[in-house]
């Protein structure tokens, strides 16, 4: 409130004018590309985390009750002598699914990205709020401390899952955890207020803030994403809060919401995790989708295919996410009818997602495809995301979903659109803005190395875990060999784990890469791509402020190889020195 | 953004048809009608309370169309989480 | 190992493998279009000497056919699923005076109770049995599932049986054996450390070993009660 | 360095934004995430007692009605007094502007300190969070709806404090704008509440 209400702080154009004091300037910040840059660091931390957590449960599948190397390190309660025990699995389990939607995908794609692209690519010099985005960031700061505290308190962390379901969560004498099952709900109740103070500024800074001439139909697509993940986090995030206020009280004070003894409703919990869920999964998905739309036009040299249908299929994405969230609870016990309905209504959004899949097949069709690291990853997206997506559609079919519900064929088909969806894209996102945030390429070669060794590992981890669904395996199991169905599978788990490390390892080479670039590779130019959007129409990294003065947006955002310029692309802010492209089609906008 | 000596709403008119609807809905709630017509009656005048509120103290009424339909847009998932989840008990 | 289902030996396995395979070969068809299309254009359209990108803003008729064919494809899978599952879980497609059971779930054990002689649940006549769960072959089979504490999940990989058994609940599923043969009940929802081994042995006899089987449980009550 | 200060204040030229400060259109985004929050409190409270059907007591039985119509009461004054306020530096009148101000945190504060009471007679009474279904759901809304006015207060509080400062001025007055908004909000979700949670 008191935030809000406050005088916007007034900023300085160029550094020159007024330059800030350190701690003003990167610790408690309020330029919006600091923040960015301060949530991709800490982002890419909780990556590393939630991909070691990932090492050390699939150490455990690959080989059952066998001593992790280095596990002696862990405490006696989580591994003696190295081995793990079942309660740390299902932590591992629970932390791993966590730390890596909550901590290191959401915000990587919205806290890192809607942070720093929105206002550079509607050209204005903050955003809405810039003290309310320092917050932001602060608090999921403190949220992702709490978290990774949990795993220190007396019962280790939280292991009812990352989808937390009630009683189990609510019953510290059925998990066998109390102390870090509240600091879990406290973690994440206070990383939704983060991400809500960031979802108001990201809106009305996107309403409110356009550049001259920055029609709605002009923005680029990135911005169209974040924004409308900005709309879900806001309305699916809240019911979350209040769902786990619930679970909380439950715990604590004596409540009896999810708990059947005095006619309380274990099935609530889920209704009400999963209307945020689904929603929260398309939060995953759709800047990912705008970042590789941004990406693969440029890459292709080609207008984006259907710019509108883009925008359309997002909006139409984004409302039927929010009435499919049944389809997680097939096989619950609800009610048999309403699983039909949400059957339906899920199956419906395959097509909106055909309409990018293809659309995205339409920019590359007749265009001029450049291999750049960035490109490759963005359409490494699309071919990872189609399987991803197919695979949504034997669940969603729910007598299918029967013999599938909770085998590793979801899991599958989680990592399928989460890593081969959102993480590709982010990947591809970070190659590609990483001359405008830190001012300096990536070297080409080592970003072609990390996207095939990465492309190769991680089909290999994930792609035989379809057949472990088929052939029955369920998920959060710590030890597969307790069940005849699962006896022949031991050698394939063997496998994804041992491609696991080294999936493993390719991320810890892009980290290697990642610093070196950032202090030796060699300086960017403006503009590294020839790429239209008006985040290349300043110098990088941009200076304070941005903008001298506010740009003129003439069409829309991607004007490549237009046949009256001799250059193949023309950025938003240049008046075409030749007849306008407004003429040409439907992208440009009015 | 506000031009001097600018007419304002009735307010004081709002707030005596907030204070009368709540005592209608105090002395409706025990006469004893049927529950169901009692549920209704008293859903109908909050809803009523709930937009004099939201038209004049919160100036919707004065807005442009684009902030009120904003304002009234949560309304609909609301509305679709609470009706769905009640058909999975009835 | 075999990238297949398991065995499958219930009735209601054939209609949901059979969906699994219609399934399998709609998206197979749309893989080989994404992945295929993806990569010939990468080759095709690759940046090379004098190839320039052609300008376009996109093709309508185009994008009409590919929302329209996958609505269609939809549409159908979904009515189709739709059918078949009324037939496994609407209230009536439960068969009538079926075999009825009840099991109850809790950290980390199945215990299954017989209706006895009488075939009626609820009276001193049944008989439970913890963590062994026989039926006959060949005549449908209803399974109460209630569950004492946290959620559990009742899954018989080779019947196609899922479902949560939810404390507060009773839920009844029913299923056909095709087939006579030892299985495993396999809990398949995360319920806490001993998740992982909550299992029980299934055996599905043929009528008359199950008779012989059901009268010596039934008799040795009888003759614990008296 | 004008265009920035235009952006910077958020008074943008119609044909761009909505034509609403930034301020207000910030918080109105802000309520409407406030509405999905109490739609899920509330509509839990809906699920659980009409749809689960639990047997629930008789309005008046447990609750004390008369205290709350007063309270009830109290806080649609606040509601009066805070959109005087408003009107009053609308008219560049600083002295009502705080007098207003003032008697709005102060009936805000009174309102808490009812409920502080109501709950400290039913706990007496032996009606607790831990008492069922419907003290969990009571204790949860009505608590967290207790938890908004407080906020409420201090934020009021403070923009008391800045009048008295002379922070506002007939042209520049989002603040108060902005914590109206936030105030009557609060105070509407309390209609909704006191008539499904005491009268139904
Ligand atoms: C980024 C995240 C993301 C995305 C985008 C999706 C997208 C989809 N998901 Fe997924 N889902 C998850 C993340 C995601 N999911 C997670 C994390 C879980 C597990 C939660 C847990 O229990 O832990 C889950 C679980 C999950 C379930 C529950 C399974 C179970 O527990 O039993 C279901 C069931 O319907 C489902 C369905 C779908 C569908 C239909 C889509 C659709 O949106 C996909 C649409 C895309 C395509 C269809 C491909 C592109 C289109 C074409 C190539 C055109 C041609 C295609 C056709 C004609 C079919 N998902
Ligand atoms: C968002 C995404 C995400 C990502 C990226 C991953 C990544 C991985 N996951 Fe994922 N996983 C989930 C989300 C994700 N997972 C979820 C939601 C669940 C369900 C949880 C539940 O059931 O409750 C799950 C469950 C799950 C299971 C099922 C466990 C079970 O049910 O028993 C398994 C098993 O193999 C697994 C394995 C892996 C592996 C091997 C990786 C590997 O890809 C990890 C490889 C490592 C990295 C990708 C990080 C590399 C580091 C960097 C790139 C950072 C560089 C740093 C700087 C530059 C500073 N995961
Ligand atoms: Cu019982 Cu898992
Ligand atoms: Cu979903």
């Amino acid at each position: 409130m008191a935030t809000i209400t406050a005088e916007p702080t007034g900023i300085a154009m160029v550094e020159e004018e007024h330059p800030l004091p350190f701690i003003r300037k990167y610790i408690f910040a309020t330029d919006h590309k600091i923040i960015g840059i301060q949530f991709l660091f800490t982002c890419l931390f909780f990556l590393l985390i939630g991909g070691l957590l990932a090492v050390m449960l699939r150490y455990q599948l690959g080989y059952p009750g066998q001593a992790m190397p280095g596990g002696d390190l862990l405490p006696e309660t989580m591994a003696p002598g190295g081995i793990v025990l079942p309660e740390f699995y299902n932590s591992l389990v629970t932390m791993h699914g966590t730390f890596m939607v909550f901590f290191a995908i959401m915000p990587l794609l919205v806290g890192v990205y809607a942070n720093y692209l929105i206002p550079l690519q509607i050209g204005t010099h903050d955003m809405a709020f810039p003290r309310l985005n320092m917050w932001s960031y602060w608090l999921f700061f403190v949220s992702g401390l709490v978290m990774l505290y949990s795993f220190a308190v007396e019962g280790g962390a939280s292991a009812s899952g990352w989808t937390q379901y009630a009683p189990l969560s609510a019953m510290p004498e059925a998990s066998g955890v109390s102390t870090g099952q509240q600091l879990w709900i406290i973690s994440i109740a206070i990383f939704g207020f983060s991400s809500l103070l960031g979802s108001v500024n990201y809106i009305t800074t996107v309403i409110n803030m356009r550049a001259p001439g920055m029609t709605w139909f002009r923005l680029p697509l990135a911005t169209w994403s974040l924004f409308i993940t900005a709309i879900l986090g806001l309305l699916a995030i809240p019911v979350l809060t209040a769902a786990l206020i619930m679970l909380l009280f439950d715990q604590t004070i004596g409540t009896t919401f999810f708990l059947p003894q005095t006619g309380g409703q274990p099935l609530l919990w889920q209704h009400l995790f999963w209307f945020f869920g689904h929603p929260e999964v398309y939060i995953l998905i759709l800047p990912a989708m705008g970042f590789v739309s941004d990406i693969i036009a440029n890459g292709s040299r080609k207008p984006i295919f259907g710019y509108h249908s883009m925008v359309f299929a997002m909006v139409a994405i984004a409302f039927l996410g929010f009435i499919v969230w049944g389809h997680h609870m097939f096989q619950s016990g609800m009610n048999p009818a309403l699983g039909m309905s949400f059957m339906v209504s899920t199956l419906i959004i395959a097509v909106p997602s055909a309409i990018k899949v293809f659309n995205w097949m339409g920019t590359m069709w007749r265009g001029n495809i450049q291999f750049t690291t960035p490109m490759l990853f963005a359409v490494g997206f699309v071919m990872l995301f189609a399987i991803g997506g197919l695979s949504g559609i034997f669940m969603a079919s729910t007598p299918v979903d029967i013999f599938i519900h909770d085998t590793y064929f979801i899991v599958a088909h989680i990592h399928y659109v989460l890593f081969g969806g959102s993480l590709f894209a982010i990947f591809a996102a970070i190659y590609y803005w990483f001359p405008k945030m830190f001012g300096r390429m990536i070297n080409e070669t080592m970003g072609k190395i990390h996207f095939a060794l990465t492309f190769i590992f991680f089909n290999l981890v994930f792609f035989p875990m379809h057949g472990l669904g088929m052939g029955g395996m369920m998920r959060r199991i710590y030890d597969p060999s307790q069940y005849e169905h699962m006896a022949g599978m031991q050698d394939t788990n063997t496998l994804v784990s041992i491609a696991a490390f080294a999936l493993y390892g390719s991320g810890l080479l892009f980290l290697v890469m990642f610093f070196w670039s950032l202090f030796r590779g060699k300086k960017a130019p403006a503009n590294p791509w020839n790429a239209t959007t008006l985040e290349w129409q300043v110098p990088s990294p941009p200076l304070h402020g941005n903008w001298k003065e506010i740009p003129e947006v003439y069409h829309g955002p991607y004007e490549y190889s237009h046949p009256d310029m001799e250059k193949d692309w023309l950025s938003q802010n240049e008046r075409p020195d030749v007849a306008s492209p407004a003429r040409h089609g439907s992208s440009t906008g009015h | 953004m506000s031009e001097a000596g600018k007419q304002h709403p009735r307010y004081m008119l709002v707030f005596g048809g907030l204070a009368v609807l709540t005592a209608i809905e105090v002395t409706a709630a025990f006469m004893g009608f049927p529950r169901s017509v009692t549920i209704l009656i008293l859903l109908g005048l909050a809803v009523w309370k709930a937009l004099l509120v939201a038209l004049y103290f919160m100036h919707l009424k004065f807005e442009p169309r684009a902030l009120a339909v904003l304002a009234a847009a949560p309304l609909l998932p609301a509305a679709i989480m609470i009706v769905v989840i009640l058909m999975d008990y009835v | 190992m075999d990238w297949s289902l398991p065995i499958n030996a219930s009735t209601q396995g054939v209609l949901i493998d059979n969906l699994f395979w219609i399934i399998f070969w709609m998206t197979a068809a749309a893989f080989v279009l994404v992945e295929g299309g993806v990569i010939w254009f990468l080759w095709r359209y690759r940046s090379r000497e004098g190839h320039t990108a052609t300008y376009t803003h996109g093709n309508t008729k185009a994008e009409i056919v590919w929302t329209a064919v996958p609505a269609v494809a939809m549409i159908a899978l979904g009515i189709y699923s739709g059918a078949v599952w009324t037939d496994i879980r609407s209230p009536d497609s439960f068969p009538e005076d079926a075999l009825t059971i009840s099991v109850v779930a809790k950290q980390f054990e199945w215990n299954i109770t017989y209706p006895g002689a009488d075939r009626v649940l609820g009276n001193d006549d049944d008989f439970r049995i913890r963590n062994r769960f026989e039926f006959p072959m060949g005549e449908p089979v209803i399974v109460r599932l209630e569950s004492e504490d946290v959620i559990h999940s009742f899954f018989i990989p080779e019947l196609r049986v899922k479902q949560d058994a939810v404390p507060g609940m009773t839920i009844p599923i029913w299923f056909e054996a095709t087939q006579a043969g030892e299985f495993q009940i396999a809990c398949a929802e995360l319920c806490g450390l001993g998740h992982y081994r909550m299992r029980a042995r299934v055996v599905v006899h043929d009528q008359e070993s199950f008779d012989s089987w059901y009268r010596d449980q039934s008799g040795a009550v009888q003759t614990a009660a008296n | 360095m004008t265009s920035h200060a235009a952006t910077m204040e958020g008074g943008r030229s119609p044909e761009r934004g909505l034509g609403v400060p930034t301020q207000k259109l910030g918080m109105w985004i802000f309520l409407a995430s406030e509405i999905m929050f109490f739609t899920g409190l509330i509509g839990s409270y809906i699920i659980l007692r009409f749809g689960a059907s639990n047997s629930w007591a008789a309005p008046g039985e447990t609750l004390n009605v008369t205290v709350t119509a007063v309270n009830t009461f109290f806080l649609i004054c606040s509601s009066v007094t805070m959109v005087k306020a408003f009107a009053a530096i609308e008219d560049g009148n600083q002295k009502m502007l705080k007098v207003w101000l003032l008697a709005t945190a102060i009936i805000g504060a009174a309102f808490v300190g009812i409920q502080a009471y109501e709950y400290t007679e039913l706990i007496h009474h032996g009606f607790l969070p831990s008492s069922g279904l419907y003290g969990s759901t009571f204790y949860s809304m009505t608590g967290f709806h207790g938890f908004h006015v407080t906020v409420g207060v201090i934020c009021m509080l403070w923009v008391t404090l800045k009048a008295f400062r002379g922070g506002y001025t007939q042209e520049d007055h989002h603040g108060v704008e902005v914590i109206g908004l936030y105030w009557h909000f609060v105070d509407l979700v309390w209609i909704i509440l006191f008539t499904i949670v005491y009268l139904i």
